[in-house]
Formats: C-alpha cells, structure tokens, sequence
C-alpha cells in the first residue's frame, strides 16, 4: 500500500485535474491569479527548503527562475522548437518534460553556483547568491538567440490549471518527503547548528548543497510554467526585486513551515491584486503593510511549533 | 596609456562615491550586523532635501556658503530620518533574528521609494550647481571639481569616522556593543542611545552622499539610490563588512573594476564581472579583504 | 498521538482547501462585485459609459516615462469628456498601474477584459510589457493602442494591435541616413543601453543600414539603464576617435551622457532618437553640453504648429505647468486616434473599431499626421531637432 | 580495571602532534595511545591545550605536524564530519544541542550515518524506506529510554533542565555508534550530587556501549575517580602519563598544580 503521504498527493493531483477540466468556467482573470499563486506557491516552498530548513540565505532564486524559465522557453519557442514540434507529440503531452528540462536546467546552474559559495556564511552567502543572480541576468541580457534584453516572445500558453497545481502539490510533497527522512534532519541540523552537526558526522556542505540544488530544481519549474503562463520573458524580470519578493513570502510564512509558507503567499498575492483599488499608491500601502505585518508579527504570520513525531509514512 | 591614465581617474572618483556611501552600510552592520536596506533609499532623499532647499526654500547656490548649508541641511534631516526609521521600525525587534529586520528594512525601502515617487513624482529632476564648478584639464587628462570634492571628502569622512570609531568615548562604546550587545549593557553603556547615534551618523553619511552624487551627477529621481545602493553594499562586503576602511578599498575597487571593465570593450558584461570578481574573493577570504573572520569557538 | 501540522493529511486537505477555495471562489466574485453591474456588456447599444483601460509602469523603474504617458492619456478623456463624450456617451477611463513589473500587464489584460469589460486597452511604454498584454486582446478581440512601444514584434502578434509611434526600424534607418547624409560620419561609435529593450532594438536597427550604406561601427559600448557613470565608455570612445556617437537610449541617461562627454573633451556630435524628447534634457545636460547633439523626434514642445501649442498649454494648466515630453504627446495621442475610431465605427464593438483603427489615415496628431499602415504601424514623418542656445532648434524633416 | 595496558595496535594513537597558531604553538609534539575500552583522563591547567588537542583529535584543526591514527587509519586533516564517521564521537564543553529540535530528533539526527537511504528514497518512500525510518525511531527510543529521557522527548532540546541537556548530549553522540568517546568538560556546572551521578554514567557508558571514553576535565575528583590512564599537559607539551595513583605523586604535575587538587 502507499504512504499516506502520497495517497495525498495522489488526491491533490487528481483534484487539480477535475479543476483544470473545468478551468474554462473561470474568468481568465481569476485563473490567472490562482495560476501566479501556484507558482508563487512552487516558489516559496522551493526557498523555504534552502532558507527555512537548511537555514542558508539565499538572494537569487529569481535567478534560478530565469534559467528555467528560459530553458522551457527555448524547447517550446526558441531553437528547440524545431526539436519540439518534430516529435510529432501533443505540446500538452511533451510540456511536463519541457518543465522537466527546466528544472534540471536551473538544478545545474544551482549546483555550479552552490557548490562554491555555500561554504559561506549569512550575509556573505546572501550577497554571493545575489551576485550571482545578478550575472545570470546579465547573461541572458547578452545571449542574442534567447532575445537578449528585448526578451523571448510568443511562448505558448501551455500552462494549465493542472500542470501549475500538479508541479505545486509535487513540489510541497517533495519538500516535505525530503524533510521528514533522515535527510532531512540533517538539513534542520544544519540550520539549528553547524559544528554540531558535523560532529555528527553529517558532511554539511553535502547537505547545503542537496537543499539548494532541489530549491534551484524546483525554481526552474515555476520559470517555465511562468513562461508558459505570461506568454513573455525578458531578464529585467527576474531581477533581485523577484528573489527579494519570494524572500518575503518565506519569512512572513514563518520560515520552514510549509503551510504557513503556502497561506503567506496566497495571502500576500490576494493582498496585492486586492490592493489594485489603490492604484498608483498601491506599493506605499503594500510595504507599509509589510513593515506592520513584521512588527506586530515579527517570527512570520504563522508559528505554531510542530511537535515532530515519528512519522514513517 | 593616455586612456589609461583617465580611466584610472574615471575609477577613483566612481570608486570614491561607492566608498561614501559603503561607509554608512558599514557602520550600521558593525554595531547591529544587519544589512539595512533603506540606507540607500535614505541617501535618494539626501539628493532630494537639496533639490528643495534650492528650488523651493531659495537657498542661493553658486557659492560656497549656499552649497555648504544646502549640505548640512541634507545631513541632518536625513539623520533625523535614520534616527525615526531605527526607533519606529527596527528598535522594537531588537530581540528578533536579523532575517525579520531586514524584512522590515526591505519594507522601509520600498515605502520610501515609492513615497518618493508619489511625492516627488517619478521623472528626474536636473540638480541644481551647488558649488562652481570647473573642469581641470592636465594635458589630455579631465577631472571635473566635483570628482575631486568627492574623492576629498570621502577621505575626509573615512579619517573623521576612524576617529570617532577609535578615539573618542562614544566610539568605544559603539565597539563595545558591536562586540557583545549584552556585555555593553552590563558596563553602563546606554546601548538605544548608541544605536540611536550610529544610525544617525550614518543616515547623515548617506545624505552627504546623496549630495555629493547628485552634484557629480545631475539627475535625480526617487530610485536613484537603488543601483549604487547595491554596488555600495557589495564594496562593504567585498572590504569585509564592519570595516571602515574595508568599505573604502571595497568602494575603491568596485569603482576601478566596474570602470576598467567597462572601458576595455567589455561593457556588457559589468556587473557581472564586478560580482564575479566579488564572488572569487569571498571565495579566498569569506571575510572579505580587511574584515576579521569570526570563527566558531569550538 | 497528537497530530504535527506537518502531517500529509493536513497538508493535503489545506493544499486541496486552497485549490477549491480559490476556485469556487470565482463566480461569486464574477456576478456580485458592482463595478461590473454599471457598463454591462460594453456593447455598442448600451448607452452608459464607454470603457476604457490603461496599463501604465505608475511607480517603478520606468515611472518616469509610464506616468507621464499616462497623463497624456488622461488629458485626452477628460478633453473628450468635457466636450460631451463620444457617440453620446462618456469614457469611464480605468488606470491599472503595471509597477514596471514583469507578468503584471498579462493579469491586468486579463482583468480589464473579463472584469472590467473595456471596448480598448491602451498601453504600455515598454514594449516587453505590450507583448504581454497584445495576445490577451487579441485572443478576446479587443483593440490594444500601444503609445510608446518600439519593438517591431508588438503589432505583429496580432490584428488587433496598433501603435502610434515610430518602430525600431524606421527610427533606425532614420537615424543612419541622417548620420551618414547631413553628418557626413563614417566612423561611429554605439553607446547603448543593454538593459532596454528600446536602446538594443533601436542600436540593431540603426547599425544594419548604415553598415550596408558604408558605414563603419568603430567600437560599441554598453550600458544599464540608471547607470550614472559612463565615464569609462566614453573614455574608451574617445581613443577610438569616431566622427559621432549614436546614444540611442532615453533622455535620463542620455542628458549624463553628453554632459560627460564634454566634461572628457569629446565634441564629435552626438545623437539618439525619440527616447531623448523631454525638457529635462536641457535641465540635466545643460545647453552648451547638448550643442552638436542631434536626436529624431516625432514632437518637440517648441513646435509652433497650434495643435501642439494648444496640447502643451493644455498639458501645463492640468498638471502643475509640467512641460509635457514626448512619451506624454504618444499617450494624448494612443487616446485621440482611438476617439477618432470609436466616432468612425459608430461602435464599440471589437471588430468594428479594429477595422476603424485600421482606417486611420492623415490623423492629425501631437506628434504629426499619422496614417496606420498594412501592419498597424504609425506611419509619420520624423523631425530631426538640436539645441542652441538652451534651446531645441529644427534641423530637418525626414517623412517615412 | 587493569584490563588495558599499553596493547600492540591502540585504538588512537597520537604520533608527535604539533599545532601553531600564527606564531603561537599551542600543542607541541604530544604522542598518547588510546586502547579499547579504556577510559582516560585528559588533565592540566587552564591554557594547557587539553581543548586543542581535543579538537584536533575531532578535526576542528588540522594539526601542523605529526600525525593521528584511529584504528590504524590516518585520520589527519581530516574534516570532522568524516571523523565522526570513522567512529570518533564528541560532546562540546559549552553544550551544543540542536536547540530548537526536539529531544527525539536531537538523537534521531545522530542514525543518519547508518542509513542507505538516499535523496531518491525520501522522495519515493518505499518499504524500505519506512521499514528503515521505523529502525531509526526504534533504536532512537530505546536509547532515550535508557537514560530516562522518554518523558520530554517531544521538548525542544532547549527547554531542558541543564543537567539534561548534558545527558542528552552524550546521548546524542552514542547514537552515531562510536568506538571512541571524547567528552569536553562534562561536569562543568555540576553540582557535587550531579558529579557523582555523571561519574556513575560515564562508567555505566563503558560497560553498556563496550567503547574507549577520552575526558577533558577540569575537576580532579571526577577524573581521578574514573579515569584508568590519565594524560598531563601543561603549556601545550605532555608532562606525565599513568594511572590516577601515579600521576598525584608525580613530581612535575604536583609543580603545576602547585600541589591544589591533587590530593582528593
């Protein structure tokens, strides 16, 4: 028999799918906002495995979006279109491998990038993330076959009900899975103590760099559905205001809580579209908010401790 | 070698402008090791409390005692301003790790930019001549008045700030807070009112700054902090942050590779060479240059 | 045992809680919000107010150039307006502000036609922002006027796309022909900006012809838009010693750029495109640096021309004695061509009013007589204008 | 208790180690064997270099000079996770528990390293997986049964009473199953009652875990009273080693101590 956890899973995808099925009952606004809150969804959880659990901070995650998303993006617009539309395959069919290889794009470029700097420490690290961030931008801004600074156009809108929802739930059940195992406690090991857990013979690095390169695996997906979704991509757009706004999401989430990660950001993206009556003055109430919302709450918007029982499943 | 020659002046006064404003990130880190993001936004409106003072208050400009109280008025609003935002929104989580107080600073930031933008309106705006200005030729060589200013008073600062840091009772105490915040309290020092001083100095750096910036570059808009904001930033990490001279060779060097780059046709590629060269130097010292790593002790 | 929050149950049944939330939330929302109630359909028969959206970049990065679009676009409804509407009826003009933020103009599009129910969608500035826009109103058959969006690929991602200004290709051939006839420069260096869209296109499109024309690209350098030190590529440009400098970007870098090439003795001229049109130019540059500038423009404040003097007079009385620049003469300009459609088509109705905005021809507009060609592309002549004396000074007309 | 005298191959074996921080030696060439089961006192006063010898026993540093062998094996240089692996356990003198978590996964953490579970089975769970998972929690309680840490191992570690967190922390380190033990001050801030309580648990460690004990400690009474060998460094060199009875007449550790202590 399954796990529970997966027979969860299991009923989350399914559920995605009757939803989707029906998707073309909602307004495309509403879908589009549910669809920006299942790849924020992706996105926090994905951070909240490197900067929640495993207590690294991260600044380029926006980074590791952009990889993805322009990965995706080449498959099913750019030179791999050829590739794509050779195979003879419904794009609905091949689009969870285009995401794949998005994923797997962006978890290389995370392990490039993690495998050198995670022997650093809070700021630093947080600095040397944002760097490098910052060079993948600007290299995208310079590689003429992906459009450069003009962007990549046209992308098809592929992106689904489904595909959003189904790429979430995977991804919280991985977070989770990863984080309820014997590894995982490695990585809350890590965060709460570094020298005790390599006296613990836990090879730390090895751990910073599992978390980071699956945050950065997973990042890589929510790029490429956000493509698929926005139907445009240019690199301005996954600048270190983005990492910065999934920051947000992770810590008003209470950090290394998932489910106060998953309300924090259903809350912050309703908040936003719901602040739209303010118009131009929309950004002053949005951060004047956020600054209320860390002093009244200062450890995130949800902090119930989990008593960490013996789960096998 | 002509080209050179300029080049290297073009780095030191780019250089210098990032040291300014690296020297008040540094101060603040040092003393609460956070990173405070609206230092920079505070510095944009160090630019603006000079825009005004000149076009709306009519401080006359052109000479030197105009440009002067133009300067001291940026300086201390923009202390007060410092001074308000750590008592409004950082002092009360004191007790919290850093990562909430940087939301809040990045919360701050954001209000701030965007007041601005509501408030000042987005497009820029020339800055006004404080000073005479003249521009110096040595041969084939330029520098402009303005760029010597800077280099001079960044010197000026970082002598004057080195003073204060070691020489004087205040400055032990904001050592001795940065050092252990506990302890400091045990020993009689009255650690919100040193904190309060420490934002204050370096909210008036930022508004000098501002100033400063805005002279060398007459443009000024509500996020024109943003950009230098984040290359001081990573001058104060890349000299070891908590440094006061680490923030001025950081400054000095984000300058020089920043221009030396540019100038040599790779232009496209700044930033990220300048963050690439950031990286590999954290890589050989995690401590930056001149900052002092402080290892576990086991 | 007591059960963790982290249980997969728990996070089952909330993660599915969200889904099903979300989604049943939808047509609550869609039949009782009462900004919907008013203008119903937006069919042409219903006599309440046309509406109208606008997508502009109000804060962020690129405010400078969304705000003052937008005023310009303001400016126009409340003309309209004040003059008794159009077909008998007002415009509801409704303003969502894009934030310069990557994926807003895609919600925002979406939201202004399945909420809002608007007959037009104007916007945006840039044009990474347009395209994100242009498939949603193409695929609900709802005309999009673009003011101020350059690239060549806006209005081909669909029918139901315009713009009123110039392209990349046109203002680029433009600028080469007047480089190589009136400046007679072979040698020219390219100083763009590399994180704007507008500056790469524009550079692309200025360097093809005028290298096939004979010229020669002597050396390009780079920048990012908010950069304030150009110092270093200027330095490198002037070892090169070009016979001119193409700075085809916007005037908030632009006034920095000249005045420092001065500053490093460069007085080769220098010159852009229509990203330079703004007051503050002079403000930031200084008139003795802009001497021997030139730049390609479709409006200039300065112009005698009545229709232009009555905008900017107009302009300044409604906001502040602001001098309006160019991206605020594209927005009245994005407002008044569809104004002139919607009375054309008799209609709001999608097709209609498409094919009505197909039809512009000779439209006098702020920023001159503007015909929509075969690609819905505005097609108008060009001015190329220079400073003297602190002032902009008309150097030539270029028609298309 | 007369069990191991200096054995043909020592479990740990300390072969002229020397460290120099800038200028400064800390340790100068010190050689010491470690058998099986045994337990040694590691002893001198304060600034003598007992916690560096430690910690480059642990691989917190590597060591200037010489070398140290673990079960015959080069262990020099060595990172401390990898240390750890080869069967060297520690606890801190400033206890270092992972505060936050729970006293049950403090020590659960500890089994990952005789786990073969990799990234891929947390993912897909399979059988194994849990029956493995189950093993951990298994092994995990009776071990926390045995020192009478069942009732609070829902706590965050950080909520124990000191005395607990000490305990804890031993017990922690037992979990990665270690043929060696090094203790750092473990009965620093203990009370008489307590001292005798950890004096009967180190023994009690030793006969039930059948491993070799190494202490760094400062109080005489706990290290003459259990230790069978007992080390003397004084200024970062050895001065004498022996049993508990040898080292209160020798001459040079009586000079150290200036004669204090030594008599209990």
């Amino acid at each position: 028999m399954l796990p529970r956890s997966q027979i969860v899973l299991l009923i989350s995808l399914i559920t995605a799918g009757i939803i989707s099925a029906s998707s073309s009952r909602i307004d495309d606004y509403i879908l589009d906002v549910i669809l920006g809150i299942g790849i924020n969804i992706i996105l926090a959880v994905s951070l909240n495995l490197i900067n929640g659990f495993t207590g690294q901070f991260s600044l380029g995650h926006a980074g590791f979006m952009a990889v993805g998303a322009y990965a995706a993006g080449t498959l099913t617009t750019g030179p791999g279109k050829v590739w794509f539309d050779a195979s003879g395959a419904s794009p609905a069919l091949l689009f969870p491998f285009v995401l794949f290889a998005g994923g797997l794009t962006a978890a290389v470029v995370g392990l490039a990038v993690g495998a050198p700097s995670l022997r650093l420490k809070g700021d630093y690290l947080a600095i040397v993330t944002l760097g490098f961030g910052e060079i993948i931008k600007v290299i995208l801004q310079n590689i003429e076959w992906l459009g450069g600074s003009r962007g990549m156009v046209g992308i098809p809108s592929y992106t689904s009900f489904f595909w959003c929802f189904g790429a979430a739930a995977v991804t919280i059940y991985a977070a989770w899975a990863l984080v309820n195992s014997t590894l995982g406690r490695g990585f809350l090991a890590v965060a709460d103590d570094e020298i005790a857990a390599e006296a613990m013979g836990l090879n730390t690095t090895r751990y910073k760099i599992i978390a980071f390169v699956t945050g950065a695996f997973f990042a890589g997906i929510a790029g490429g559905l956000y493509a698929h979704l926005k139907g445009y991509i240019s690199p301005a757009g996954f600048d270190f205001n983005k990492s910065i706004e999934i920051v947000v999401m992770v810590i008003l989430g209470g950090m290394g809580r998932h489910v106060g990660v998953v309300i924090a950001v259903v809350l912050l993206t309703v908040l936003s579209e719901k602040l739209r009556d303010f118009g131009d003055k929309r950004m002053i109430v949005y951060s004047a908010l956020l600054i209320l919302l860390m002093l009244t709450r200062p450890q995130g918007l949800f902090t119930w401790k989990p008593a960490r029982k013996a789960i096998t499943g | 070698m002509i080209e050179f020659l300029q080049q290297l002046i073009n780095g030191i006064s780019l250089g210098a402008i990032y040291a300014l404003i690296a020297l008040g990130y540094t101060m603040v880190y040092g003393v609460l090791r956070f990173i405070n993001f609206a230092h920079s936004d505070v510095f944009m409106l160090g630019a603006f409390v000079g825009y005004y003072a000149v076009k709306k208050l009519g401080v006359p400009v052109g000479g030197l005692a105009g440009g002067l109280l133009v300067l001291c008025l940026a300086m201390s609003i923009c202390a007060i301003v410092g001074i308000l935002i750590e008592r409004l929104a950082y002092r009360p989580l004191r007790s919290r790790p850093t990562l909430s107080v940087l939301i809040t600073a990045i919360g701050v930031s954001l209000l701030l930019q965007n007041l601005g933008q509501s408030v000042f309106g987005a497009n820029p705006k020339a800055f006004p001549r404080l000073f005479p200005e003249t521009n110096l030729h040595l041969g084939q060589l330029s520098i402009t008045s303005n760029q010597l200013l800077v280099i001079a008073v960044s010197l000026v600062l970082l002598a004057g700030l080195h003073f204060i840091v070691h020489r004087t009772k205040t400055g032990t105490a904001m050592r001795a807070l940065s050092f252990n915040a506990t302890a400091s309290s045990l020993v009689g020092i009255n650690n919100d009112r040193i904190i309060s001083f420490t934002f204050g100095l370096g909210s008036a750096l930022a508004g000098a700054g501002g100033i400063l910036y805005a002279m060398n570059y007459p443009s000024i808009d509500p996020l024109m902090g943003t950009m230098p904001g984040l290359k001081a930033f990573v001058a104060a990490v890349l000299g070891g942050v908590g440094s006061l001279p680490g923030a001025a060779l950081g400054g000095l060097l984000i300058g020089l590779i920043e221009t030396f780059v540019a100038g040599t046709g790779w232009s496209t590629y700044r930033d990220a060479v300048a963050f690439a060269i950031l990286i590999l130097i954290l890589l050989l010292r995690p401590a930056g240059l001149l900052g002092k790593s402080r290892s576990d002790k086991v | 045992m007591n059960r963790s929050p982290f249980h997969p149950s728990t996070f089952g049944s909330l993660f599915a809680a969200v889904c099903l939330s979300l989604a049943g939330c939808k047509p609550a929302d869609t039949g009782g919000t009462s900004k919907d109630a008013g203008s119903g359909t937006g069919s042409g028969a219903n006599p309440g107010k046309i509406r109208v959206g606008e997508y502009a970049s109000l804060t962020g990065s690129e405010a400078a150039f969304g705000q003052s679009s937008h005023k310009g676009t303001q400016l126009a409804f409340e003309e309209i307006n004040k003059s008794g509407g159009v077909l008998g009826r007002q415009i509801e003009h409704l303003v969502e502000d894009t934030q310069s933020k990557q994926g807003e103009s895609a919600t925002i599009s979406k939201k202004f036609i399945s909420r809002d129910k608007i007959v037009a969608l104007l916007g945006e500035v840039a044009s990474g922002r347009s395209l994100e826009a242009a498939p949603t109103c193409q695929a609900a058959g709802i005309p999009m006027i673009s003011p101020s969006s350059t690239n060549p690929k806006v209005t081909e991602m669909g029918d139901y796309i315009f713009r009123v200004c110039f392209t990349d290709p046109f203002q680029g051939r433009l600028l080469s022909e007047f480089a190589r006839k009136t400046l007679k420069a072979q040698r020219v260096a390219i100083l763009s900006d590399t994180a704007s869209a507008y500056s790469v296109g524009l550079a692309k499109f200025f360097k093809d012809p005028f290298m096939a024309g004979g010229g020669q690209i002597v050396l390009e350098q780079k920048y990012s838009s908010k950069d304030k030190d150009f110092k270093a590529q200027l330095t490198a440009i002037k070892a090169v010693n070009p016979d001119a400098i193409c700075v085809p970007g916007y005037y908030t870098e632009a006034g920095l750029i000249v005045a420092q090439a001065r500053q490093l003795g460069i007085l080769v001229p220098i010159f852009g495109g229509d990203g330079w049109e703004a007051p503050q130019l002079i403000e930031i540059a200084g008139g003795k640096a802009l001497e021997n500038t030139y730049y390609s423009t479709h409006y200039s404040s300065e112009n005698s021309d009545p229709l232009v003097q009555a905008f900017v007079a107009a302009f300044k009385a409604r906001f502040n004695g602001e001098t309006p620049d160019a991206m605020a003469a594209l927005g009245y300009d994005s407002a008044k061509v569809l104004i002139d459609a919607i009375k054309r088509a008799g209609s709001t109705e999608g097709p209609k009013l498409r094919d009505a905005i197909a039809a512009t021809k000779d439209f006098p507009c702020i920023t001159g007589r503007t015909t929509l060609d075969a690609s819905r592309n505005a097609s108008k002549a060009a001015v190329i204008l220079t400073v003297k004396d602190n002032k902009f000074k008309y150097v030539e007309t270029v028609s298309p | 208790m007369n069990s191991t005298r200096a054995k043909p191959c020592p479990l740990l074996h300390l072969d002229n180690v020397t460290i120099r921080f800038g200028g400064l030696t800390a340790v100068s060439s010190v050689s010491a064997s470690l058998g099986d089961n045994e337990l040694t006192g590691l002893i001198g006063p304060n600034g003598a270099g007992k916690t560096t010898v430690f910690n480059m026993i642990t691989g917190v540093y590597a060591p200037t000079e010489g070398a140290i062998h673990f079960q015959n094996k080069s262990v020099t240089g060595l990172k401390p996770f990898a240390i750890t692996e080869r069967g060297i356990a520690r606890t801190f003198q400033n206890i270092r528990l992972f505060s936050s978590l729970s006293v049950f996964d403090n020590v659960r953490v500890a089994f990952h390293l005789h786990v073969t579970q990799n990234t891929a089975h947390s993912l897909t769970r399979g059988p194994k997986f849990r029956a493995e998972e189950r093993d951990i929690t298994d092994q995990t309680r009776a071990l926390l049964d045995i020192f009478q840490l069942t009732r609070v191992q829902d706590e965050p570690a950080k909520s124990l009473p000191y005395g607990d967190q000490r305990r804890l922390e031993i017990v922690r380190a037992l979990a990665t199953r270690p043929k060696l033990l090094l203790l750092d001050e473990p009965a620093a801030g203990m009370n008489p009652a307590e001292k005798v309580e950890l004096m009967k648990l180190i023994r009690f460690i030793r006969e039930k875990f059948q491993l070799s004990i190494l202490l760094v400690e400062h109080d005489m009474k706990v290290v003459m009273g259990i230790c069978e060998r007992i080390h003397v460094l004084e200024y970062g060199r050895k001065i004498a080693e022996g049993t508990p009875a040898e080292i209160r007449q020798h001459p040079a550790v009586v000079a150290a101590y200036l004669g204090k202590e030594i008599t209990h």
